[in-house]
């Protein structure tokens, strides 16, 4: 069942590759939260605890409704909503990350054989992981860089599930309260960037060199 | 009590340098920080006679200091040197007195130039006793840096900024070489302490990178051709008592070090000793060679010690040599010649540069080719530089021969005593020898006679030399005059330093060597000569002054004289590739000649061949490097991912 | 425990008074007091003088108590300035975060603490990840594009880092799969304890993971650009408290991660990488050194190159590694010196190019020589402590000796490149329409200057038997026997 | 006895009392060769005589050092020529190492002529001094590789033990001999300012080195250094003759008779080479001193060689 959770999970990420509207984005992150926790609480379906769901619902709380809105929020002040001038052509893009995510999963499925890993849920994490750094680096606008690092993190959240590294409560409400900062400073820098230089987009960021 | 004498100089010294820093106002600490330096080296002096005097090593440097004694030693060779440098450091001192009035207005630049003074003095003496490697690196580099920080005095000038650089970028590459040269011996004694370092040439490897290292790095500061390129640099634009205390004493801590490394790794294969003689006669002739092409006087000085640098780097050659096939009469020729040479340039190129600094305060440049006629101004001043400059060609009766001469007996006792090919090279040697003293001969005509005799080629409304600069200049031209008449006094220290130093070598008393009474006695009569002939003509002839004759032109303008340029050029053009010799000439040409002149000047070969283009090539390469001066967040993001790819390959392909 | 508690708690209510409490003043004296109480107890941690309580989670083993000793003696002098600082009149538009200011740098002391004294790898990242967003409103102190800019670069860049770091962290967890400690707790204690058991595979990808992830904290070569920009636009306070302490604390999350490999057959992997790390940023230090025309990234570059020496001796090991130890506290020290003195030269010029500086010595003399002996004692002249610390390194490479050659190249020409700006700025005579002379009379800024240049020397001299214990401690607990 | 006394007289009668004879000889056997009557032999001394009478014109330019000059290169040469054996007599002052204290003496003298001639500030003193300065930088090579490579042949340090060193038994000694003499030849044409490098006779100021250096001097300076200048001469032909000596090592006085006659031709030889040559141009004479040096080269390699 996890494993179908994870498939579904690379399939949203296939989604995110061809889209090009920003509200798609949206959606889908607050899909993979979604997704996020169910396969977090799956687990433990037969002896449900509050103390076992705290995390689950942070999760689904800051991931799946939190984040998304605020995103959305910022989409709306910007009101950017597609994609414009993408760096790399649709195709192609989805080229890279089939490619990448076939030979992630041949990685992983070999990996298992002399290392306790379930394949699938591993692979899925990583493509998410690959997935995200390709949307920052083949896309613009920093918006979508928001978007992939929150991809990014989602596939690390995953991975951490699955590998099933026991972290103590407090832990992981402070990396989730970490991320959720985070994005929300990113969300007052692009706010503050798009305000002094009329434009939110990486390349009017070219003041500092050498 | 003669243990706590040293002691007290160093703690004389370092009050001396904070006192340059507290005392108001500016002219008061000027004056209490020289007696007190004085008073300090004078002690320091003191002690380094008592010691060499009755040589034993001695350990305890800083009595009050527990367990020190590891850390320190005074043996023959430290007090020697200690011996050069408190000699040249007094009348340096003295002369900076005046030196400095000048620059009263400036009041912190003479206050940080006191204080980096004093403290160069300080560790240019302490760096000499340190037995330990780490220490003396540390003392090295504050000698380095001390002496930096004086030459800021006029830093504003862009000249001084660029010398100054390169002084200190030079000396930097030379101490990351010595840092090698000390682990490398570390390594394989697996200890700090210079007295532990014994290496035979049994030991292979190890044996010639020691030897490169060491030379290399001391060799740098020495200034041996073709590592002698910051000379030129650094010592025009150093305040004058510090550039000659730059050329008299820390060039020398060069041959020191080199002393040292021939110390820890002995006996030198043969090949070493010949390719010191080689470098050194190579450093000697084109180190005078060049200075006969400049036109600013601290640059030939300059040039000239490198030049000295020769002559004492062949005497160590002949040493090495000496010691190689244990010819004990050439050992000490050899060492005997190299430390005598040190001493006597030490003194006569101090003066010099003193002398110097006297010339630039007063017309205002160092380019020769302004002055003139000073003699007519300041007689005496003239005399005393003259005595210096006789010295330094190496023309008897004064020291400066004294230890050619010694030299010179090397090169003939090499070839008695090692027969085979040595003669050849010997002969070839001292031919080169030659040819250095005749070419000093010339550079040093040159130059006496440009700036101080005939008529005036700018100006010169005075020419006011200070009491405290004749009490200098007269005390090393006495010195010069003493060694030259009478140098066993200093050869009976300098033959019991080598017999200590080189322990083992039971060497002949240094009068079986040559006939030093009967020099002294042919000396003695040049100069009755000279006398008695003054006084002859003082009674004989009556005088009468004219005007010059002019081959029944109208008189003589001073622009008429002949300037450096033309008169080296005779000799220059002989070599002037060689020399890199640029000649600007316009020559009369019409019935009526219009505006003519001649000026030449000629650029290092070290500087020129082989440092800048390197520098330049290094500067290109990084202009040209924009793979990582990218401003866009998503390369740095790809570099990220690429590098996790990269180590991730290189764990794959790891072994296990 | 009581340590502890002054340790963590007191930045915590400092916090709280600075969100409170609006006078500047109040705030001041208030961070100043956590920041004496808190290097008091470091110090007496550190000295071995009381000893605090540890569990699983917080403990305090040589490295902590050594870099807890260099965060905290970095941030009091820090704090100390830092009321002069923002006294300074020079821009309109800081007003605002000069209201945060405060309040963030105790929210950095905390986190950074925390992250020095943690035992356990998730926490030390949460608390790594913490210090990167308090550190990220005060880069952008003054409100400007470049500012701004160095803030969001800094910031994107650090959090995918430490993303990367998570990733690691994860791959450790995965590493213990099939041993006792499968599904444990990810704490170094244990980990270090029953390091022989790990997988080698995962133990590799964890490190190269953390590796990459943190370089961008430390400024390891090529990722370091976010922190260039921000070193170079923050504050100057701040920029020295990111060389000093921030970079520290990232690698000590690389040095938690060798540690465990330490003890098992992958160490001279981890070695490898990071000696090519160090050698890359030497080599980036080298190439821009020549480049900068913006005297505050010269230093950031010059924090480049020094960290990456201190990663070459890590890697390196043994006597090396000690003189990594000596060198990450004096590059600290030094690093204050440089940004404290390099502030109040931009305060006085109003510009941060090389080329709008000039005759610092003669128009501000105790600027200028401190930042001429801060200078001395960042290209290692003795007798300041670096030079020491610089030896031991060079001693340890001499095994390597290509590699050494290459480092003392490198070095060689940082030295050159960099004292051409810096001399550029100190001696440069004024021309004639640039005529300016500023009085300027000993200020709280010259003080900490010139306190951190004697400890300097003195540390360089004789160095204290406590700092050889810990250092010696720390390279045993790396398995080196000196 | 009488012998020792005349041993020890002989150096002065021959340094300071022959040495205008000799260039009074060379003088009149020129005229000869060119069919003039020329002066009388002893002419020199009248010039002498007549000089040291005279008053002294000082150049209103001129400061102590024209006043010292002359008296110091004057008593240098005066000493350096002491250390010459003559005939087959220890010379006065003969020691180990004297070779070089010889040629150093002779450098003494020609520093302070060039300053003595620069310290007027014309240009005529100027262009003499400079040229002599040029030239003279290969005297002291052209003298070490004669002289000097004899000592280190022979391992002798004294000029006289060095002479005594040459024996015509070893088949390389005759190489030596021809080799040197002619390099030494060189050496006293250059240092003695004779043709081909330089034409004592003119008074064409512009081709001059020796001559326009003194042009300011007068009376009793130019009486020094005259005076010097013939006893370089006589040095310089002692130089020459001695490395004939050993041909006659049998008997000394037989040796000493040789050597009067040795010198008596060498006048003969100056005299014809300055009648049938030319004066060489200023810019070619480095490549004639260059070619001296050079052969020099040859004793060495020889001695290495054929040993």
């Amino acid at each position: 069942m996890e494993n179908v959770l994870s498939i579904l999970f690379c399939l949203t990420l296939l989604y995110l590759v061809i889209t090009s509207r920003l509200k798609t984005y949206v959606s889908i992150l607050r899909a993979q939260g979604v997704l996020l926790s169910a396969i977090m609480v799956f687990p433990f379906l037969h002896h449900l605890s509050v103390h076992i769901l705290i995390i689950p619902l942070m999760s689904l709380v800051i991931k799946a409704i939190v984040i998304p809105r605020f995103i959305n929020k910022i989409i709306i002040d910007l009101d950017v909503h597609r994609i414009v001038e993408p760096s790399i052509q649709p195709f192609n893009f989805l080229l890279l990350i089939v490619a990448s995510m076939s030979t992630i999963f041949v990685a992983a499925h070999v990996l298992s054989g002399y290392t306790p890993i379930e394949p699938i849920p591993f692979a899925s994490a990583f493509s998410a992981i690959v997935t995200g750094i390709f949307l920052i680096i083949f896309r613009k606008k920093l918006i979508i860089h928001v978007i992939g690092f929150l991809i990014l993190e989602n596939g690390i959240f995953l991975f951490g599930t699955s590998v099933a590294a026991e972290m103590p409560t407090i832990v992981e409400l402070g990396s989730m309260l970490d991320v959720f900062v985070v994005v929300f400073l990113m969300g007052i820098a692009i706010n503050k960037i798009s305000s002094t230089f009329a434009k939110q987009d990486v390349t009017v960021l070219g003041r500092l060199k050498d | 009590m003669i243990q706590y004498l040293f002691l007290i100089g160093c703690i004389l010294l370092l009050i001396g340098a904070i006192a340059a820093l507290l005392i108001r106002p500016v002219k008061q600490a000027l004056f209490f920080v020289v007696v007190i330096n004085v008073l300090a080296l004078v002690v320091n002096l003191i002690f380094a006679l008592m010691r060499l005097i009755a040589l034993p090593a001695v350990t305890d440097l800083f009595p009050v200091f527990p367990d020190n004694a590891s850390l320190f030693r005074a043996d023959g060779l430290a007090l020697f040197f200690l011996l050069v440098i408190t000699a040249v450091a007094v009348p340096t001192i003295i002369s900076a007195y005046t030196y400095l009035q000048h620059y009263l207005h400036k009041e912190a630049s003479v206050r940080s130039f006191l204080t980096s003074f004093s403290l160069l003095l300080l560790s240019t003496q302490v760096v000499v006793f340190v037995n330990h490697s780490i220490l003396f690196l540390v003392f090295w580099e504050l000698m380095t840096l001390t002496a930096y920080l004086g030459m800021l005095l006029e830093k504003e000038k862009e000249e001084v900024q660029k010398g100054s650089f390169v002084y200190f970028a030079t000396m930097h590459m030379a101490t990351f070489i010595l840092y090698i040269f000390f682990f490398l011996l570390h390594d394989h004694f697996g200890s700090w302490l210079f007295s532990d370092y014994h290496l035979s040439l049994t030991t292979g490897t190890i044996f010639y990178l020691v030897c490169g290292f060491g030379f290399l790095g001391f060799g740098i500061k020495a200034g041996f051709m073709p590592m002698h390129f910051w000379l030129p640099w650094a010592h025009p634009i150093a305040p004058a008592p510090l550039s000659a205390f730059l050329s008299g004493v820390i060039i020398k801590t060069g041959i020191y070090g080199i002393f040292r490394v021939i110390e820890f790794c002995s006996p030198l294969p043969v090949w070493m000793g010949i390719a010191i003689l080689v470098l050194s006669v190579f450093s000697a002739i084109f180190g005078v060679w060049y200075a006969l092409a400049q036109h600013d006087i601290k640059k030939l000085l300059a040039y000239h010690s490198i030049e000295n640098i020769g002559i004492i780097g062949i005497g160590i050659g002949l040493g090495v040599l000496g010691v190689t096939y244990s010819v004990q009469s050439l050992v000490w020729l050899g060492f005997g010649g190299a430390l005598f040479h040190i001493f006597n340039h030490a003194i006569f190129k101090t003066l010099l540069f003193l002398g110097s600094g006297v010339i630039c305060n007063n017309c205002h440049t160092r380019d020769i080719e302004k002055m003139g006629g000073i003699v007519h101004h300041a007689s005496w001043f003239v005399a005393l530089f003259l005595i210096g400059s006789i010295a330094i060609s190496g023309i008897p009766p004064l020291n400066g021969f004294m230890s050619e001469f010694l030299i010179y007996k090397g090169f003939f006792n090499a070839s008695a005593s090692l027969g085979n090919y040595f003669p050849l090279l010997m002969l070839l040697l001292a031919v080169g020898l030659a040819f250095v003293g005749g070419l000093a001969l010339v550079c040093f005509t040159k130059i006496n006679s440009i700036m101080f005799l005939g008529t005036e080629r700018s100006k010169l409304q005075s020419f006011i030399v200070s009491r405290s600069e004749y009490t200098a200049l007269g005390i090393l031209a006495s010195l010069c005059i003493l060694f030259g008449i009478y140098p066993q006094s200093l050869l009976g220290i300098i033959s019991s330093v080598i017999t200590f130093n080189h322990a083992g070598i039971i060497l002949q008393p240094y009068k079986m060597f040559t006939h030093w009474e009967f020099l002294t006695v042919i000396f003695a009569c040049v100069l009755l000569t000279i006398v008695c002939m003054i006084l002859w003509k003082k009674f004989n002839t009556q005088q009468r002054i004219s005007q010059a004759w002019g081959c029944g032109y109208t008189p003589l303008t001073p622009r008429m004289q002949y300037t450096a340029s033309s008169y080296a050029d005779e000799i220059n053009s002989i070599s002037s590739h060689m020399l890199h010799l640029e000649k600007d000439v316009t020559a009369p040409k019409t019935l009526f000649p219009q505006q003519s002149h001649f000026i030449s000047h000629s650029d290092d070969f070290s500087e020129k061949k082989f440092i800048a283009p390197i520098y330049r090539y290094i500067i290109n390469k990084i202009d040209t490097f924009e793979l990582l001066s990218r401003t866009d967040i998503r390369f740095y993001i790809t570099f990220m991912l690429i590098m996790a790819i990269i180590y991730g390959g290189i764990a794959i392909v790891w072994p296990h | 425990m009581s340590i502890l508690l002054v340790l963590t708690v007191l930045p915590l209510l400092s916090i709280g008074v600075c969100y409170f409490v609006p006078s500047r003043k109040v705030q001041y004296i208030i961070s100043l007091f956590a920041a004496i109480a808190h290097l008091v107890c470091s110090y007496l941690v550190f000295s071995g003088i009381c000893i605090p309580a540890e569990n699983d989670f917080i403990r305090f083993d040589a490295l902590s108590k050594l870099f807890l000793l260099i965060l905290s003696h970095v941030y009091f002098w820090v704090v100390l300035v830092s009321y002069s600082y923002l006294n300074r009149p020079l821009i309109v538009k800081e007003e605002k975060s000069k209201k945060l200011y405060f309040m963030m740098l105790n929210v950095y002391l905390f986190a950074n603490t925390l992250a020095l004294i943690s035992n356990h790898l998730g926490m030390f990242w949460v608390a790594a990840e913490t210090t990167t967003l308090s550190i990220a409103p005060l880069i952008y102190y003054y409100r400007d594009k470049e500012s701004l800019e160095a803030m969001w670069k800094y910031l994107f860049l650090v959090s995918v880092g430490i993303a990367f770091a998570f990733i690691g962290f994860l791959f450790l967890a995965l590493s213990a799969g099939g041993t006792a400690l499968e599904g444990q707790q990810l704490l170094i204690t244990s980990f270090t304890r029953s390091a022989a058991q790990l997988n080698p595979i995962w133990l590799k990808a964890s490190f190269i993971f953390v590796f990459v992830g943190l370089s961008t904290k430390i400024g390891i070569a090529p990722m370091h650009p976010g922190d260039i920009d921000a070193t170079s636009n923050a504050p100057s306070p701040v920029a020295a408290l990111m060389s000093g302490s921030l970079r520290g604390t990232a690698l000590m999350g690389v040095l938690r991660i060798y540690q465990i490999m330490v003890r098992t057959g992958t160490a001279d992997f981890a070695r490898t990488i990071m000696i090519i790390g160090g050698l890359f940023s030497l080599f980036v230090a080298f190439v821009f050194m020549f480049k900068v025309t913006n005297y505050k990234r010269m230093l950031a570059y010059s924090s480049i190159e020094h960290l990456g020496l201190i990663t070459l001796g890590i890697g390196t090991g043994g006597i090396a590694f000690a003189g990594a130890m000596l060198h990450t506290v004096f590059n600290s020290l030094t690093k204050v010196v440089l940004f404290l003195t390099a502030g109040n030269i931009h305060r006085a010029y109003r510009s941060r190019e090389v080329n709008s500086v000039w005759n610092v010595l003669q128009a501000m003399p105790w600027t200028g020589w401190l930042f001429l002996f801060g200078f001395f004692s960042i290209i290692a002249m003795p007798p300041f402590g670096i030079f020491f610390s610089e030896l031991m390194i060079f001693q340890g490479l001499l095994t390597k000796p290509l590699l050494l050659a290459a480092v003392l190249f490198f070095l060689f020409f940082i030295f050159v490149g960099m004292s051409k700006t810096v001399f550029h700025m100190l001696y440069t005579a004024p021309s004639v329409e640039q005529t300016t002379i500023i009085s300027e009379k000993f200020e709280i800024t010259h003080f900490a200057s010139l306190t951190l240049l004697v400890l300097l020397i003195a540390l360089g001299l004789c160095m204290p038997a406590q700092l050889c214990d810990i250092v010696g401690q720390i390279s045993k607990d790396f398995g080196i026997i000196l | 006895m009488a012998a020792l006394i005349f041993q020890e007289l002989l150096p002065f009668l021959f340094i300071l009392g022959i040495s205008p004879l000799l260039v009074g000889l060379i003088n009149k056997q020129k005229a000869l060769l060119s069919g003039r009557r020329g002066a009388p032999i002893r002419q020199p001394y009248y010039d002498l005589f007549r000089l040291s009478r005279k008053e002294t014109i000082y150049a209103s330019t001129a400061s102590f050092i024209s006043r010292l000059a002359p008296v110091v290169s004057f008593s240098a040469i005066l000493v350096a020529g002491f250390m010459l054996p003559i005939g087959y007599m220890r010379p006065l002052l003969s020691f180990s190492g004297d070779i070089i204290v010889f040629a150093y003496l002779l450098g003494l003298a020609r520093f302070f002529q060039i300053l003595g001639a620069m310290d007027i500030g014309s240009s005529f003193e100027g262009m003499g001094a400079a040229r002599e300065a040029a030239f003279a930088v290969f005297a002291e090579p052209i003298y070490f590789f004669t002289i000097g490579s004899l000592a280190f042949v022979s391992g002798y340090t004294s000029l006289y033990e060095v002479y005594l060193s040459i024996h015509l038994d070893n088949p390389s000694s005759l190489v030596f001999i021809i080799v040197s003499s002619i390099s030494a030849f060189f050496l006293m044409v250059t240092e003695c300012s004779r043709m081909p490098i330089d034409d004592p006779s003119t008074h064409l100021e512009l081709t001059m080195i020796h001559e326009v250096m003194i042009l300011d001097n007068s009376g009793i300076d130019l009486f020094l250094y005259q005076y010097s200048s013939y006893i370089k001469i006589m040095i310089y032909g002692i130089f020459e003759v001695l490395f004939f000596n050993p041909f006659s090592l049998q008997n000394q006085w037989l040796g000493f008779f040789l050597f009067v006659m040795l010198l008596l031709l060498l006048t003969t030889v100056v005299a014809w080479v300055e009648t049938m040559t030319a004066r060489l141009k200023i810019k070619s004479i480095p490549q004639y001193l260059l070619f001296a040096t050079a052969i020099g080269i040859l004793n060495l390699l020889i001695y290495t060689f054929v040993r």
